[in-house]
Parts: structure tokens; C-alpha cells; sequence
């Protein structure tokens, strides 16, 4: 099978051209990603390519823009909206939680809403309080979306062909910090499927769950434990709405413990959702209470230091699962 | 066209069939309504229920200016707009009712009517959240090459929020065919035109985004028909937004939970003296196109519909509680 | 002691009053709370008896006004504003979010903000899918908020009071179902503790731990248990946040048993965050998993009888403790 | 006041002293900029750094027209606001730094520079955000009768949220003192003024809100100035707001991550040609309240300053790890 080495932003911008390609209804709309080429570069091109019809550049209106591409939707395109990043995401979260995710239940099953709303999300590049937001949270809560986390090249490269297809609104989540980051990638037939997780590594141990920026950091971890004879099982979540519980939970029943690491702030997250389901699933297979590695909680500041403290870290992971297994 | 939208002009007589229509269709709002009220108190409805009743010559003068095949937007005081868009009365009483025969399962109410056949995209009950919806079904017609506009209505409260502005903007810089309709009944909820706008005079607003602007009295059908007409025309022309201010009044309270403090009853009875429906009734008597026959027999005809609405939704069920969840995702995956 | 029977509404009307009596900086804005009343009746008559400079009915414009409460926060004023319910709150949640709670830390502890925001959430009156949110969880999950949750009429009384002397950004939920209910109100000295959940009834055999519409809910639960022999403790959490894990963790080691209760929908909501702590810090004094029973994931349909089925009821309750004891 | 604000106007010449300090501000941020983009290269400063350069002389014409009891607030691209309004250099770069020294211990970086002392609420990166907050600090102003303004400067790109609309209505309507400064700059980040408004002539979105609005040649000192003294008297006169234009150009990127590829090398330099800093230090020159001397004197001060700002961040420490959750909450409790 043919490898080669490529960026997570290639991969998203190849994912974008290709859906651009394959289907006429499909135009990309937001700010600045057109004659600026994408905040970050990730449409860059694409203007000249496809024309302005296409790639759409918008004003600075989250709430308007994420509208019109829920009423584009209604007419029967297929709108991706890119709200430039998830900071400003809450700008359009009326129009998200209002609109896009509670037309089709309210209409009584007359108005699906074929929306894809990217955006880029999380810290890492020193953006401080205003510009490193982890909300997944928020979104995982709301009934009628569907909301997708892409933690490894593969999502980058292979999600939105399936969002794209789907009836009904799909939230996705790029990360910023991993944009330059190169890996191989493998051709993944037909798109990857966006109701299930996916275990990127195989473990009888322990099953450490994550999402997003931690799937990289779980498996840089689960490398060191294993140099300690550790064998961690990584579940990447993916579809952090609907969880996908069966995979979830057939992980832990299988190691019988589980750690949750995730950037975003500690109270009321993805992760503590996981750890309720588990308890409530699998508290009897259960060898060790469920334990959780998240983001602080405070607004993320400016220096490096306390960016790289405000988040779990691979050696924390490490530690913490070495901690609980002793424990065990 | 009168900018300030006061004044009352002489118009041509209109042919006597779309004159009595479009009389058939103010009393079957006002009509339906007094009797959704009366079912309102019996508890047959619950939740808001925000009546139109006074403001039925906006409804009734811009949706004739409107095809088919063009898409319609309304705020939770859509009664109105649903009936004059061909909805049919039983299912729209039956939603109303909670009915699983209604257009949304029952699961919408008064204030959720929506029914995809007629391209009536709600029944929208956060204020402006459906302006950007309205943007958006535009530019997909605009970049479908289909040849049809979009006619979004809302209150003067509603161009407060910023909604209002990122809509006009978007609209206007993307060219899109949207017939802004802003129903002026200078109350929102119970602030006056002037606690809400520092510029009262709404049309001002349309040249901060170039768009064209004009303003019409409300209560006069024939008024507001024309000013729609124009307004339509324009739109498909130029396939670029305008927006009409149509200045009105509600008779009734807000809502049924609104004990009206905010206005005086004296400043109530003098807008009733405008009621649209005897103004038009009486102007078609005047010009011998409708016969006190003629007005007795639509009369009968719409409080029979009524009763039959009525009859229908008492006789609807209730969705079961095992599908309240179906819908929250597609059935139907691609 | 004395007593009086009085409404929820009269509670939340009395401590705005006394609130405005008693410190010239306080001001009530919002739409609707002046001319029509309050759109609840909660501020009926207050405009007449503190004139528009202290009961501002504003426009339709929650970013602005809420906007503009964070700024005469900073000015030295101590605003209420009211959102009129939480179902416009998102129009709002960028201000809340990115500038209330996040000025203090973000100026190096520069700039507090004294902002009290009231809103009336939940279900309950048959107002359909946009007006019937229950999305505390959202609020919860942000650092920089203190987070209320007004369950009982003496919190309705006398919270406001000690959220306006707290520094920083509180928000307050009310709850519409509730305004019409009679209670006796028993004088509290110095206002409660906002910091504290609360024991509204002892017991030994399980804990239930909700806030809210919960409240009265799990009371009434509580008491047909008793009948059975089945003695229930009540945990109204009150501060939803910063959770008092003190006074929750204390509840369950005594019970063994927890069961967790809310309106809000299941993913991503309170409960599974204090699901989870639960087990992080009692799992080996649990008899029995951590439950939770939640609001339906849908958005909420109008008919009272799907309504009544969304979210939980005092039944539901008895039953799934009784099922929950019995298999202990 | 010239509508289109782009012509040069003759004006009496200043006192030297006031002439020398405005022209030693402009410098000020000018170099202090140059030296932080350096040190972004060299990655002692990090994360997103928009420069001012091009534009100082909106700041600077605005800012003396202000009083120390005036709030000022500004976007993220703050740096020359923050400078003017006489925060010490020293501890902005340590701030920019990321240092514990700086005004905000390091944690807002470029762009959030807080000074409570100075009345210098921010430094704000939420586009349009900080809009309602001016409002809100007027509104206690109001409301405590302090006889003090306050001052709110945005992007033209800012004018396309709806929290621009809501803002400028909500000040409308309660008649507080807010001095809005638009700094149309031309684009938001890569999108040129033509793709945000559809009507490009910003003035006229003052009329929508009945609020007084001028525009001003942003790149012309002293016209700026006399526009800001204007602006700013009525103000205080009024107590209700004011919309000023200042029409200008950044010469440098966005930020530090643009490549620039929305706008024509041959544009910039165009605009460069009316760099406000030499035209002023010309003028000067030509009137002879600046000798050459003095000129070298200013730009050897200012370089020393930068310098001394330079060596005291590099000087400073950083805040421990275990302070980082401090002032989530305020420490004292009431
Ligand atoms: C975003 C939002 N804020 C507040 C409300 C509550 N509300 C419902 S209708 C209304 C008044 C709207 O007034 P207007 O736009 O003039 O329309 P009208 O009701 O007069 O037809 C208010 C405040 C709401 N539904 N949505
Ligand atoms: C709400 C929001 N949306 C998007 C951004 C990203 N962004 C930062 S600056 C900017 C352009 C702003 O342009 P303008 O208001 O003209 O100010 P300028 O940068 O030109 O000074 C954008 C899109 C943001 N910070 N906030
Ligand atoms: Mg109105
Ligand atoms: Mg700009």
C-alpha cells in the first residue's frame, strides 16, 4: 500500500479539494479563506482553483455567516462553513444549537440540515485567553449534532468526505498546534466512518481514551510504557457526539481500567461524560475508579511554560497510568 | 411610495375574485386567531401563543406579491403568514393543539409551524435568528440559478440584535434576492419603537448597507400590496435585497401571558379605529366589489373553516412518547 | 420563628428589591423588566417604585447589554442583568465567556468583574424546542464563573444578596416552572452560602444529588422512599460552579449509593461531572454504581405530555432507587 | 471636516513642545514595534503580534485628546495605544515577553495589555467584543456622574458584527459619552474593505443610529488631531457618542503569520509614500518648530528606549507554574 509523508494541513486541504471536486453543491465559506489563503493556510489556493463562487470570503459575522450556511443548506447545497477558530465559535453557537441542530426534530422530520461547520480548535501556539479554547465540551452536549474531533492525519485527510454525506449537522475539530506536524497515511477506501472511535493501539493493561491533541500524546506515552512493560490500549474517540459507547466500553472491559486525557478544562467534559458511562457500564469489570487527565482550569495564558502546564503532557500521562497500576 | 408609511392612498379597484380573496384571507387570520385565544383559555392550547390580529394587511398585502416557489420566513407570530401561504388551517390547528396530525408532528406548537412543500421555513422563535437562515436560502438559489426570492418577515425589535445587521450586510454584499419585511407594531414585547432604536425612523437603516428601503402603512391592504409588489419586482430584477418597513399594530397583548401595562387602552382603540378589515371591507363596498351578501357569505365560509380546524384537531392523537426522539438525527442516512 | 407562605416569583422579586435598597450601584437590566413587568412578572412594579435609571428596560441585543453590564461591572456599578431566559443566553455566552470570566485572570488580576446575570431556565410551560433549554452544563464548564442554580425558595430569596458582594462574575438560573409555587419561607440571617451545597434532607441509604427543578422533585422522591422504609438523602448542589465536592463526597461515603438527578440532557451535563468525581474519590465506598437520571437528548417538543416525558419525574426517581437498592 | 477624509489640510502650527512629544510618540511606537517584530524573529516574543506601523498617527491624534480619567480601550493590534496613554515600555515588552513583570504577569502577551491605573481596559482579541463593554464603562460614568468619556477604538473589519450594531445603538439610546474610533485600516486581516461592507462609505452607518459621525485622513496627524478634539468635545458637551473614521493603512502584515497575498506590493508602497511620521517630522522641519538636531535626538532617545525596554524583559522572570491558577477568582472575597 502506497505511504507518503505529509502535514495534518495538507491532509485538510486535500480532504477540502477533493469535496470541492466530487460535488458542485459543495462551497467553502468563512473568513479570510480565500485572498488571505486560510488563517492558517489551510485553503491556500483554493481561491484560484475553484473562483470566489466557491471559496467564499465572508465579513467578520460569525452568527450571520454560520446562518446563511444553515439556510444554503435548506436550499440544497452543501455548505462548509469555516469559523475561523473555535474562540469565536460562540458568536454562532445561537445559530448552531437553535437552528442548525434543532430544525429537523422540530420540523417534525421536515428540515435536515446538511451543514459542515470546521474549525480550528485548542492551545498550543501561545495565543493566550481569548484564542486557545478547548470547548468541545460545549458542543458534545448539544442534541442534533454531530460533532467530530481529528486527532490523527488519517481524520484530517478522510472526515469530511463522510460529513459532507451526512443529513444532518457535523461540528468538526482541526488543531491548530498539530498543522505542521508530518506523518505517513495511509488510503483509507471509502472515508473513515464518523460513528465509531478507533483504537490506534492495541493494550491489555490499561485503556487510555482520548480525543484530539491527546491521540498523538497518548501514543508517545503508551511507546514509553511499553518500554516498561506496560501495554496501553488507545482509544481515539473521534465522534465526541454521539459517543460511540461500544468501543468505549468493550476497551475497559477488556483492560479493566481506564485514564481520560483531554485538554479541554476538567469540569463538565468529554471526559467526565466517559467516566460516567464507564462507571455506569462497566463498574464491576472495573479494577481502579476511572481516572481523568484534562486541561486546567483558567484561562490559558501567554508563556510557553504555562501553556505546556495548563495541559496533560505525555510524561503525565505516563506517570499517572504508572501511578495507578501500581495502585492496582 | 409615503416614507413614513402614515398615509392612506386611492388606489385602482382591484378585480372583484383576488379582492374577495384577499378579504377571505384577513378574516381567516383574524378569525382562526380569536378562536385560537378562546381554545388558548379553554387549555386546548398552551406555551405562546402571540397573535397577528390587527396586523393581517401586512400578511395578506405582501405574500400575493409572493410565487410558489419562493421560500417564506416568519418569527412565532406566524399564524398568519401560514394561512395566507396556503397552509391548511386543520394542520395548522392540530400542531397548535400538540397533535401528531399537525405540520411538525405537534412537536412545534404555535410557534414552530414550518411545512417544506410550501417552502414555509417556520415559525422562528429566537428574535432574528432566521435572518441569516433567509441569507442563506438566497444565495442557494442564487447559486443554483433558480429564479426565485426568499421574503423574510420580523418585528422592530428583532433589528436590535445584531442578527439584523450581519444579515442586511451579508445580503446586500452578496447580492441575494431577499425581501427583508420588517412588521412595525412598534411594540416589542413591551418596548416601545423608541426604548428600542435610537433612529426610529426604520428605513435609515437600509442605506447603512445600501440596500433600498421603503416604508408603507400597514393597515392599508391595498397600500402594502403595492409597496410589496414593488418590492418583489425589485428583487427579482435586480436579485438584490430591499427591505420593507410595514408600520402596524397589534390589537392584542404580546402574548397570552402579557397583561399589557406598557400601553394605553386609548392608544389601542385609536389603531383599532385602522382596522385593516373593515377598511378594506368597507372600501370594496364602497366600489361595489363585494355585496353585504358577499361579506356575510365569506364570513360563514371562514368561521365554518374555523370550526372544521377545530373539529379536526380535537379529533387528532398524540404522538407516541416511544418516537419523541426519532428526527433529533436523519432517518435516512446517504 | 416566623413564616409566611410566599411564591418563588415574591422570593426573586423581594431580594431584587432589597437588593436595589440597599446599595445605590445596583441597577436591574434587561428586556422587558421595567414597562411590561418582567416577562415573568418577577419585576412587576419595581420600575415604578425605583424609576428607569435603576430598572433599564434595554433592546433586543443580549451581546450588548450583557456586554455592557461586564463594562459598568468595571466602571464600579454592580448591574444585574437579565437575560430573560437562558434560551437567549448563547447570543450572549461570547461576552460571558471571553470577557467576564476571563478579565480577572487574563489582566494578571487587574480587573474583576461584580456582574450578577440572572436567567429563567428549563422546561416545563410548553414553550418547544427553542424555549426550553436547560444548559446550565454550558455555564458549568467555564473557569471564571460562579455558577447558581436557584432550587428552593430560600435560595430564590436570599442568593442574590451574596452574589452581589462576591468580586467576580456569578450567573444565577431561575427556574419559569417554578415561579407560581407556594412555600414557607424561613428568614435567613445573612444570606446563604454560595459556595456550599446543601442537605435538604438526611439520609442513609442513597444519596440523590441534584439542583434545580430537582430539588423539590427529589423531595418529593424522598419522602414516598420513606414510606417504603427507604431513607434518601437530598443534596441540592446549589453551586454548580465550583462544585463543593466537600459537602457531595461527604453525602456519598455516609449513603454508599449515589444517583444523580437533572433536567439538563445526559451528555456532557452536571451529572456526569459529579458522576465522575464520585468515583475518582469514593470508589471504594460505593455499594453500587453511580446513577444518573437526566433530561432526554432532544430537543424539547411542546406537547405537555412529551414535555412531562423528557425529563425525569419523582417516579422515575422512587423507581430507579428501588430497583438500585435491590440489587445492592 | 473632510467627508472622504482623505485630504491634507493646513493647520496652524502647534506649540514646538506639544509638536516635539507627538512626534516623539509616533517614534516611540514605530521603533518599539520594529524591535518587537525583531524579537518575534528571534522568538523572544511568541504567539500572534500585530503591528500598529502605518497607523500611529490615529493613536497618537486621537489619544491627546483625551484626559487621564477617560477609558480607553483597544483591539489587539494595541501596542501604540497602550504606549501613548503612557504605560511604560519597559513593562509592555516584558509583557510581550511573557514575563511576570509585565502588566498582566505575562499572561496576555501582545495582545491583551491591561493597566487599571491608567484606565487601559485592553488589549482585546474577541473582533468587535470590547464594543459593548465602552458602552457599559460610559454607562457607569453616566450613572455616577463623572464627568469623563470613554474611548473605544476598532478595526473596520470590527463594523461587520453584530456586536458593533448592537453597541452602537445601546450607546444611541442611552446617551452615553463613547468616542468610537474606527481605524479602516482597509482590510481585516486579508479581506479588503469592498468584501466586509457592502456600503463602503463607514460614515454612514453613524446615520442608522442617529449617531454624529466623521471621517478623517488617518495618515495626517494633525488633521486627525483637530478631528479628535472636535470629537471629542462634543462628547463631553453631549454626553452621547460620536463615530470617527480614521482612514488609514497598516504597512506591515496582519500579524506575524501573513503572507500577504490579498494586496499589491505597489499598494503599500503607494500608502507608504504617506507615511504619517515623516510627513509630520516635515512639517515640523518646514516650520521650523524641529531642527535637524532635535530629530536625531528624538530617534536617539526613543532608541534608547526601546533598548532599555529590551534589556528589561530580558531581565525578568517568569511567573512560577504554581501561580497559574491564581485570579481565576478574585482572592479577596467581600
Ligand atoms: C433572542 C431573543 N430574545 C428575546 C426573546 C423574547 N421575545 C420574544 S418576542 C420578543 C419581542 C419581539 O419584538 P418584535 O421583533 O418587534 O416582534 P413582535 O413580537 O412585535 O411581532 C421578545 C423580546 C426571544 N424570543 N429571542
Ligand atoms: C470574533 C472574531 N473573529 C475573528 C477573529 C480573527 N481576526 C483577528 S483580527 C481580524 C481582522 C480584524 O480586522 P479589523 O477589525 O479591520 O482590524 P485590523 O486588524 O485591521 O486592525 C480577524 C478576522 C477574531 N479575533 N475575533
Ligand atoms: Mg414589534
Ligand atoms: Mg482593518
Amino acid at each position: 500500500m502506497a505511504t507518503s509523508l505529509i502535514t495534518y494541513r495538507e491532509c485538510l486541504k486535500q480532504a477540502i479539494r477533493e469535496a470541492l471536486q466530487g460535488d458542485e453543491r459543495v462551497f467553502l465559506m468563512g473568513e479570510d479563506v480565500g485572498h488571505y489563503g486560510g488563517a492558517f493556510a489551510v485553503s491556500k489556493g483554493l481561491l484560484q482553483e475553484f473562483g470566489p463562487e466557491r471559496i467564499m470570503d465572508t465579513p467578520l459575522s460569525e452568527a450571520g455567516f454560520t446562518g446563511a450556511g444553515i439556510g444554503a443548506a435548506l436550499g440544497g447545497m452543501r455548505p462548509i462553513v469555516e469559523i475561523m477558530t473555535i474562540n469565536f465559535s460562540l458568536l454562532a453557537l445561537d445559530q448552531i444549537a437553535n437552528n442548525a441542530a434543532t430544525l429537523l426534530h422540530m420540523s417534525g422530520g421536515q428540515l435536515n440540515v446538511p451543514l459542515v461547520i470546521r474549525m480550528s480548535a485548542g492551545i498550543g501556539r501561545q495565543l493566550a485567553a481569548q484564542h486557545s479554547h478547548s470547548w468541545e465540551p460545549l458542543f458534545a452536549h448539544l442534541p442534533g449534532l454531530r460533532v467530530l474531533s481529528v486527532g490523527t492525519h488519517e481524520d484530517a485527510r478522510y472526515m469530511l468526505a463522510p460529513a459532507l454525506l451526512d443529513p444532518d449537522p457535523v461540528i468538526i475539530f482541526e488543531y491548530t498546534s498539530m498543522l505542521n506536524l508530518e506523518q505517513e497515511l495511509q488510503p483509507v477506501e471509502g472515508g473513515v466512518d464518523i460513528s465509531k472511535a478507533k483504537i490506534r493501539r492495541e493494550g491489555k493493561d490499561i485503556s487510555i481514551i482520548t480525543y484530539g491533541t491527546g491521540v498523538y500524546k497518548a501514543l508517545e506515552a503508551a511507546a514509553e510504557l511499553a518500554a516498561a512493560g506496560i501495554e496501553a490500549e488507545v482509544v481515539d474517540l473521534r465522534v465526541l457526539r454521539p459517543l460511540d459507547d461500544e468501543t468505549i466500553l468493550a476497551s475497559v472491559t477488556k483492560t479493566s481500567r481506564a485514564i481520560i486525557v483531554e485538554d479541554a478544562s476538567r469540569s463538565v467534559s468529554v471526559s467526565s461524560e466517559v467516566s460516567a458511562r464507564i462507571t455506569e457500564n462497566c463498574f464491576y469489570d472495573l479494577d481502579a475508579p476511572v481516572q481523568r487527565l484534562c486541561g486546567a482550569e483558567v484561562p490559558i495564558p501567554y508563556p510557553k511554560h504555562l501553556e505546556d502546564a495548563a495541559v496533560p503532557q505525555p510524561a503525565q500521562i505516563v506517570s499517572a497510568i504508572k501511578k495507578l497500576l501500581q495502585h492496582a | 411610495m409615503a416614507k413614513k408609511g402614515t398615509k392612506t392612498k386611492t388606489t385602482a379597484p382591484l378585480a372583484p375574485e383576488l379582492a374577495q380573496k384577499l378579504l377571505y384571507q384577513m378574516l381567516l387570520i383574524r378569525r382562526f386567531e380569536e378562536k385560537a385565544a378562546e381554545m388558548y383559555t379553554k387549555t386546548k392550547i398552551r406555551g405562546f401563543l402571540h397573535l397577528y390580529i390587527g396586523e393581517e394587511a401586512v400578511a395578506v398585502g405582501v405574500m400575493q406579491a409572493l410565487r410558489p416557489q419562493d421560500n417564506v420566513l416568519g418569527t412565532y407570530r406566524e399564524h398568519g403568514h401560514a394561512l395566507v401561504r396556503g397552509l391548511e388551517p386543520n394542520v395548522i390547528m392540530a400542531e397548535m393543539y400538540g397533535r401528531q396530525e399537525g405540520y411538525c408532528r405537534g412537536r412545534g406548537g404555535s410557534m414552530h409551524l414550518f411545512d417544506a412543500k410550501r417552502k414555509f421555513f417556520g415559525g422562528n422563535a429566537i428574535v432574528a435568528g432566521h435572518l441569516a437562515l433567509a441569507v442563506g436560502l438566497a444565495l442557494a438559489d442564487k447559486k443554483m440559478q433558480r429564479n426565485q426570492l426568499t421574503c423574510c418577515f420580523f418585528g422592530e425589535g428583532a433589528m436590535a440584535e445584531g442578527a439584523f445587521h450581519e444579515a442586511m450586510n451579508l445580503a446586500a454584499l452578496w447580492q441575494v434576492p431577499v425581501l427583508f419585511v420588517c412588521e412595525n407594531n412598534l411594540y416589542a414585547m413591551g418596548t416601545a419603537l423608541r426604548y428600542t432604536h435610537a433612529q426610529t425612523d426604520l428605513t435609515l437603516k437600509g442605506a447603512a448597507y445600501g440596500i433600498t428601503a421603503a416604508a408603507v402603512d400597514g393597515m392599508d391592504l391595498q397600500a402594502v400590496m403595492e409597496a410589496a409588489n414593488t418590492a418583489a419586482a425589485t428583487v427579482r430584477k435586480t436579485g438584490k435585497p430591499y427591505f420593507l418597513v410595514c408600520n402596524t399594530y397589534r390589537f392584542r397583548a404580546h402574548s397570552m401571558f402579557d397583561a399589557e401595562l406598557y400601553r394605553d387602552k386609548a392608544e389601542v382603540e385609536e389603531w383599532k379605529q385602522r382596522d385593516p378589515i373593515p377598511a378594506f371591507s368597507n372600501t370594496l363596498l364602497q366600489q361595489q366589489l363585494l355585496a353585504e351578501a358577499d361579506l356575510q357569505a365569506l364570513e360563514a365560509r371562514v368561521n365554518e373553516e374555523v370550526q372544521q380546524a377545530i373539529d379536526f384537531a380535537e379529533s387528532c392523537s398524540w404522538e407516541p412518547v416511544e418516537e419523541m426522539s426519532r428526527f433529533t438525527y436523519s432517518e435516512k442516512k446517504t
